[in-house]
């Protein structure tokens, strides 16, 4: 599949596209249908794609696998700190009402760090159950 | 909640059936085949009946997105969908990592049939080189 | 001077310091048998600090810690656990030395181990004389069972092992499935289980249930080897002879019978006991196990067979006459506690002498060999008169009570069961002793020249067998002990 | 800033925030003091709150401050301070021990993730015990049996990984049936809190669907806890596991699983719901006789020493449903206090089953054999270890059967009081096959060079072994939290 122009051409248009519906997913799911999770697994499926394409050894050269590891320690890290950052600024646990003077606004960037987190450590899982389902058996075509 | 309203019928339980029948078929999937991944399968199916359980009594006919608006008033339950998306994301896990030890038993064992596995087990202690 | 409290934890103490002492130095064997017989001395002294006060009425207690509120690990002396410690830490030092000769004279391995577990299970034996409560008699009980293991199945072959597992199984089992559910129950209706005058159940039970507990308590004390739960003590003849004779003639089979009357006395109460006619099957059951037994013996050829199904039955002499409730009957149960030991403790080591001198164990192979170890088959024979119960020796004085004590109940059961029995110990005692002086030794030539054992052994079985005649004639402390016990 | 009325988030946040950072920093002796700090920190904390609640009551915390029947209330009473404390303080000592232990029976490269397992199972189990939300306990639930299967897939024999397997089956379930549960429950009530659910309950008690939850709940619960006879995945998970592993899983897991079950029963259906309704009490009696009695005779016949003590468990959990299906304060009480007496108890052993196992190699009986001479203090132990599961006074076993034995009487039922003894004897024989092996038999010629114990290992293992002995002989810690635990959960409800 590496030597199929066609692909190799569309899939170069479309991984940034589909990066950057992750991003809006991401973004609108304060106000719309959408979130972290959704988000993580887009851009999750982004790199996967990228990977199908152009063999797993380039997609481990663009995202490498400690990287992926990183993201989903960080990604649970970012959430577990907004409920922290809700501790030091004299509320409860997650408490995102404290995480502004104003409680509405609060609760908006709140949710906006969760989020960010579960994103992080989503796509950093997918990845990570893609990468170590394609290296069994040494399927990857070199 | 919502069922409860109206009579008993079997159109107004359908869902109650189709949970009913996804639990069962699961579940004897998971005690039936001996194939490590039909078995995953059955606990997918067992486990996604479990989705339609809390999802179908939370959707209120007519009744729209649990976005506030002034134009609507009946709203469905948002809750079950909140749990059923936390329960989704540990089924995924859980069939990832069952996925992935079937994996490594196949690179141990060579096989993935139960009854092939405990075959091989039994021998290996016959041999005396168990541990 | 040790205060009576301090006294109480001193011997449990001794013993336990001793046990440790003799572990270090197990590299010196001198040094080591030393360290054992000083222990046992103090130890007899310790005790003896303690006598005055209680014969002069004194009870001194002490609660250690508490388990549970109301549950206490907790020691008392009364008379009956005061007779019971004097008797086992003095024949413990006539023992030591004994089982010095006995050990070197056959060359055991072990030795070490032999005297830590000693005296381990003497420091088991004080706990349970001492304690204040069935709780803390009960978990002294499982001590004393567990060390005395290693005693047992100490030459370490097949068939030692096989005894062992009889011994700790009959002896385990009984405890946890009978007693510990009997300890339990009594706590649950009494909510104490503390050893009290005149009971802790008057009044809190039916008569039915009284009987039925007291079954549980009687059968869960495995070792007072009441049948059908005697097995054990044949079993554990596997073991050395010293062992066989501290502790089947006297640490746990005593122990046995002696938590039988304390229970009997401190936590049914006699009163109870006798208005609820609740011990009368127990009279039935004692008295079958003392005649059967006694058959047994008769046609056992194994001298320690033969001594172990003696002491069945004289075990059962004392629970007999606990369950007649006679207050002449309870006091010959005592006497006899202390009457049994010595006797049975000479017997025990008469029988090792023998295997150490003359490698001999079946009643069949004595002929003769009582010229030949006059002192040894002396002693025998003074001991086998205190079985029968004969004057002047300490069996007459406790039988003679145990007779009164039934005639006064007018329980013409258990006098037919005495007088039969007597009957029966003098058939398969006083032939042994026959053989031994009177028939010609065998010409086969397959002996060998041998004469008394070795020396310190002779010390300890005379020191015995003048102590069951010393008994008869100065029984004035076991005696005014006992009476205390009826008449607190 | 005060921390103090913090503590209930802390203790489930604590342990979840190590677990990424184990991630993160790799290096497998950093991961360690991550770790290490992280379960210290835990056991701190349990302790403060087991204190608090001793002294001023219930502790409710809301979650980012959403109030208890609309929010995630993390709610802690006397009953599951206890279990904190037995979660946390099994997982101080645990890890500890991991240390040295996993260094022979877990490849180097995977160090780092067996702590993040850990940890995370850690905070799980703790999440178990202090939340108040029904839903939450599910998701708790699954976080430390997901970690738990990981952990015992890292051991090195491959059977462990079809352990791993069945566990992963079994376990995943078993969950399946408590949500079934939950949610038939938040159908009837629209609540998760399991405290409102309770008071909800009270009107539509005796509904078919309430007692069909409470039917799946039971069965999900106890494929969980490894009542008899949904045990089978517990010995292959506790034998091939690594050695750390099965001490944490078997002091803990099945305990925290049993306190899920009282939760329900007590706390949202009712004592009198439960065991009125249906005939749960003959029922759980059933069960738990035939377990303690089927599984301490399959323990007699092992011939594996893990596998021995793991059917022991599963003996010893039928002591505990004995307890509970007594439906009384005493009955309650043994119940509770034996959950954490067992915990403690079967910790020791399996870590003193891994020291074992450093030392001459395996834990097969014929690889004991004779060691009492090679490892003198390990067998000595063993032998207290033993001692506690039978029952003996002066361990803490003696005290939780003494009081098993209380209730039965109080229930009037003799026959009970001797099966319980009887199948103590049970234990005596099994253990009797390790005393026997040890100290009766002469030692296996290829345990000649007995691997020296590091005290990383020794040290902890002997800090659980002396705790048998503490709580034999001083109660008032565990009976006293004990009784008035299960005097609230009888009187609290309806």
């Amino acid at each position: 599949m590496k030597n199929d122009l066609i692909l190799r051409v569309i899939a170069k248009l479309l991984i940034p596209f589909i990066l950057l519906f992750a991003l809006y997913v991401q973004f609108h799911g304060d106000f719309g249908p959408g979130g972290g999770f959704q988000a993580g697994v887009i851009l999750a499926a982004a790199v996967i794609f990228y990977a199908l394409i152009y063999g797993l050894a380039d997609a481990r050269k663009v995202v490498p696998e400690p990287l992926v590891e990183s993201m989903m320690a960080i990604g649970v890290l970012i959430y577990a700190g907004v409920g922290v950052a809700g501790l030091l600024l004299g509320g409860n646990y997650l408490d995102y009402f404290v995480l502004d003077p104003n409680p509405v606004r609060g609760q908006h960037r709140g949710i906006f760090w969760v989020e960010v987190g579960v994103a992080t450590t989503v796509s950093g899982v997918m990845l990570k159950i893609f990468y170590m389902f394609a290296d069994r058996g040494k399927v990857d075509e070199e | 909640m919502t069922g409860a309203t109206t009579s008993m019928t079997l159109g107004s339980h359908f869902t109650y059936f189709i949970t009913i029948f996804l639990m069962v078929a699961g579940l004897f999937i998971v005690i039936s085949r001996p194939n490590l991944i039909k078995k995953l399968i059955g606990l997918g199916i067992f486990q996604t009946s479990v989705y339609l359980l809390y999802i179908a009594p939370a959707k209120l006919i007519g009744g729209t997105a649990p976005i506030l608006s002034n134009a609507f008033t009946v709203y469905s339950n948002p809750l079950p969908h909140v749990l059923i998306l936390t329960a989704i994301v540990v089924g995924v896990a859980t069939l990832a990592l069952g996925l992935a030890l079937v994996v490594r038993i196949r690179e141990a064992y060579d096989t993935i049939e139960e009854d092939d596995i405990l075959a091989r087990d039994s021998n290996a202690e016959d041999n005396g080189n168990a541990t | 001077m040790l205060t009576p409290e301090q006294a109480i934890l001193a011997s449990m103490a001794v013993p336990l310091t001793g046990a440790i002492l003799i572990s270090l130095a197990g590299r010196l064997p001198n040094l080591r048998e030393a360290i054992t017989l000083v222990t046992a001395a103090v130890l007899l002294t310790v005790v003896s600090t303690l006598l005055p006060l209680v014969m002069a009425g004194g009870r001194p207690s002490l609660v250690l810690f508490s388990l549970l509120p109301g549950l206490d690990i907790a020691f008392a002396v009364e008379p009956l656990g005061m007779l019971f410690a004097l008797i086992a830490s003095g024949l413990w030092i006539v023992n030591s030395l004994y089982s010095i000769g006995y050990m070197r004279g056959n060359q055991e391995a072990h030795q070490t181990r032999f005297f830590v577990c000693f005296a381990l299970a003497l420091a088991a034996t004080m706990g349970i004389a001492f304690s204040g409560n069935l709780l803390t008699l009960f978990i002294f009980y499982e001590v004393l069972t567990l060390s005395t293991y290693p005693l047992v199945t100490h030459h370490g072959t097949e068939k030692a092992r096989d005894g062992g597992r009889v011994y700790l199984g009959l002896l385990l089992s009984t405890s946890t499935v009978l007693l510990l559910p009997a300890l339990v129950f009594i706590w649950h209706v009494a909510g104490t289980t503390d050893f009290t005058v005149g009971g802790i159940l008057a009044d809190k039970l039916k008569p039915g249930e009284l009987a039925l507990l007291l079954g549980l308590c009687v059968f869960g004390i495995g070792k007072a080897a009441l049948m059908p739960f005697h097995r054990w003590l044949p079993a554990a003849m596997v073991a050395p002879t010293p062992v066989s004779a501290l502790l089947h003639a006297v640490a746990v089979v005593k122990a046995g019978v002696f938590s039988v009357v304390k229970v009997m006395v401190y936590v049914f109460g006699v009163d109870t006991l006798a208005t609820a006619g609740a011990s009368n099957w127990l009279v039935l059951v004692a008295g079958f196990t003392i005649i059967a037994a006694s058959v047994v013996a008769l046609t056992a050829d194994n001298l320690k067979r033969r001594l172990a199904y003696s002491t069945i039955s004289q075990l059962s002499y004392v629970t007999m006459a606990a369950a007649l409730l006679a207050p002449l009957s309870l006091v010959g149960a005592v006497l006899h506690i202390a009457a049994h030991a010595v006797g049975k403790i000479t017997l025990f080591f008469a029988a090792g002498a023998i295997y150490t001198a003359a490698h001999k164990t079946e009643v069949s192979q004595l002929d003769g060999i009582g010229r030949r170890m006059p002192w040894t088959l002396g002693a025998f024979a003074i001991a086998a008169l205190s079985m029968i119960g004969l004057p002047p020796t300490a069996g007459f004085i406790s039988k003679w009570y145990m007779v009164s004590g039934a005639m006064a109940s007018q329980h013409w059961l258990a006098v037919t069961v005495i007088v039969l029995s007597t009957l029966l110990n003098a058939g398969y005692f006083l032939p042994i002793v026959y053989r031994a002086f009177f028939v010609a030794p065998p010409a086969d030539g397959h002996d060998h020249p041998h004469g008394e054992a070795p020396l310190p052994m002779v010390i300890a079985l005379t020191a015995t067998a003048a102590g069951t005649v010393l008994l008869f004639f100065f029984p004035d402390v076991p005696l005014a002990l006992a009476r205390q016990l009826i008449n607190p | 800033m005060n921390l103090a009325p913090h503590l209930p988030a802390l203790q489930v946040v604590v342990p979840l925030i190590a677990a990424p950072l184990t991630v993160l920093l790799r290096q497998r002796s950093v991961a360690f003091a991550v770790a290490l700090v992280a379960s210290w920190l835990a056991l701190a904390i349990s302790l403060l709150l087991w204190w608090q609640v001793a002294n001023t009551g219930i502790i409710s915390y809301a979650i980012g401050s959403w109030p208890a029947p609309w929010g995630i209330e993390y709610r802690i009473d006397r009953l599951n301070s206890f279990i904190l404390v037995l979660v946390a303080g099994i997982a101080a000592l645990v890890l500890p021990f991991s240390r040295a232990s996993i260094e022979s029976e877990v490849a180097a490269q995977q160090h780092y993730l067996f702590y993040t397992m850990f940890v995370l199972c850690l905070a799980g189990l703790l999440g178990i015990a202090i939340t108040g939300d029904a839903f939450n306990i599910f998701v708790f639930l699954e976080v430390s049996s997901l970690s738990a299967y990981v952990l015992i897939a890292l051991g090195r024999d491959r059977r462990a990984l079809f352990a791993a397997y069945q566990y992963l089956l079994m376990g995943s379930i078993g969950a399946t049936f408590l949500v079934i549960g939950i949610g038939l429950l938040y159908l009837m009530t629209g609540t998760l809190n399991l405290a409102d659910m309770g008071q909800r309950l009270a009107s539509v008690q005796g509904t078919r669907p309430v007692l069909a939850a409470l039917a799946f709940i039971t069965v999900g619960v106890s494929l969980k806890l490894a009542l008899f006879p949904l045990h089978q995945w517990l010995p292959n998970a506790y034998t091939f596991a690594p050695s750390a592993v099965s001490a944490f899983l078997a002091a803990t897991a099945t305990k925290v699983a049993v306190y899920v079950l009282l939760r329900f029963y007590f706390t949202v259906f009712g004592e009198s719901a439960v065991f009125a309704r249906l005939p749960m009490q003959q029922m759980m009696l059933l069960l738990a006789l035939a377990g303690m009695f089927a599984a301490s005779t399959i323990a007699i016949f092992q011939t594996d020493l893990k596998r021995l003590f793991a059917y022991s468990s599963v003996a010893q959990i039928g002591y505990i449903i004995l307890g509970l299906s007594f439906n009384s304060v005493s009955g309650l009480t043994a119940s509770i206090v034996h959950l954490f007496n067992h915990g403690v108890t079967k910790g020791a052993i399996f870590m003193l089953l891994g020291c074992v196992a450093l030392g001459v190699g395996g834990t097969s009986l014929t690889r004991v054999q004779g060691l009492g001479k090679r490892m003198p203090l390990a067998s000595f132990g063993m032998v207290i270890g033993g001692l506690s599961l039978m029952g003996v006074p002066g361990t803490a076993g003696f005290i939780s059967k003494w009081y098993l034995l209380l209730a039965a009487l109080e229930q009037g039922q003799w026959w009970l009081v001797f099966m319980i003894a009887l199948s103590s004897l049970l234990a005596a024989v099994y253990v009797w096959r390790f005393v026997e092996a040890a100290y009766l038999r002469e030692p296996h010629q290829n345990t000649t060079n007995v691997a020296p114990t590091p005290w990383l290992m020794s040290v902890p293992t002997a800090i659980l072994v002396l705790a048998i002995v503490y709580f034999g002989l001083d109660t008032s810690f565990t009976m006293g939290t004990a009784s008035e635990a299960a005097a609230a959960l009888i009187g609290g409800s309806r």
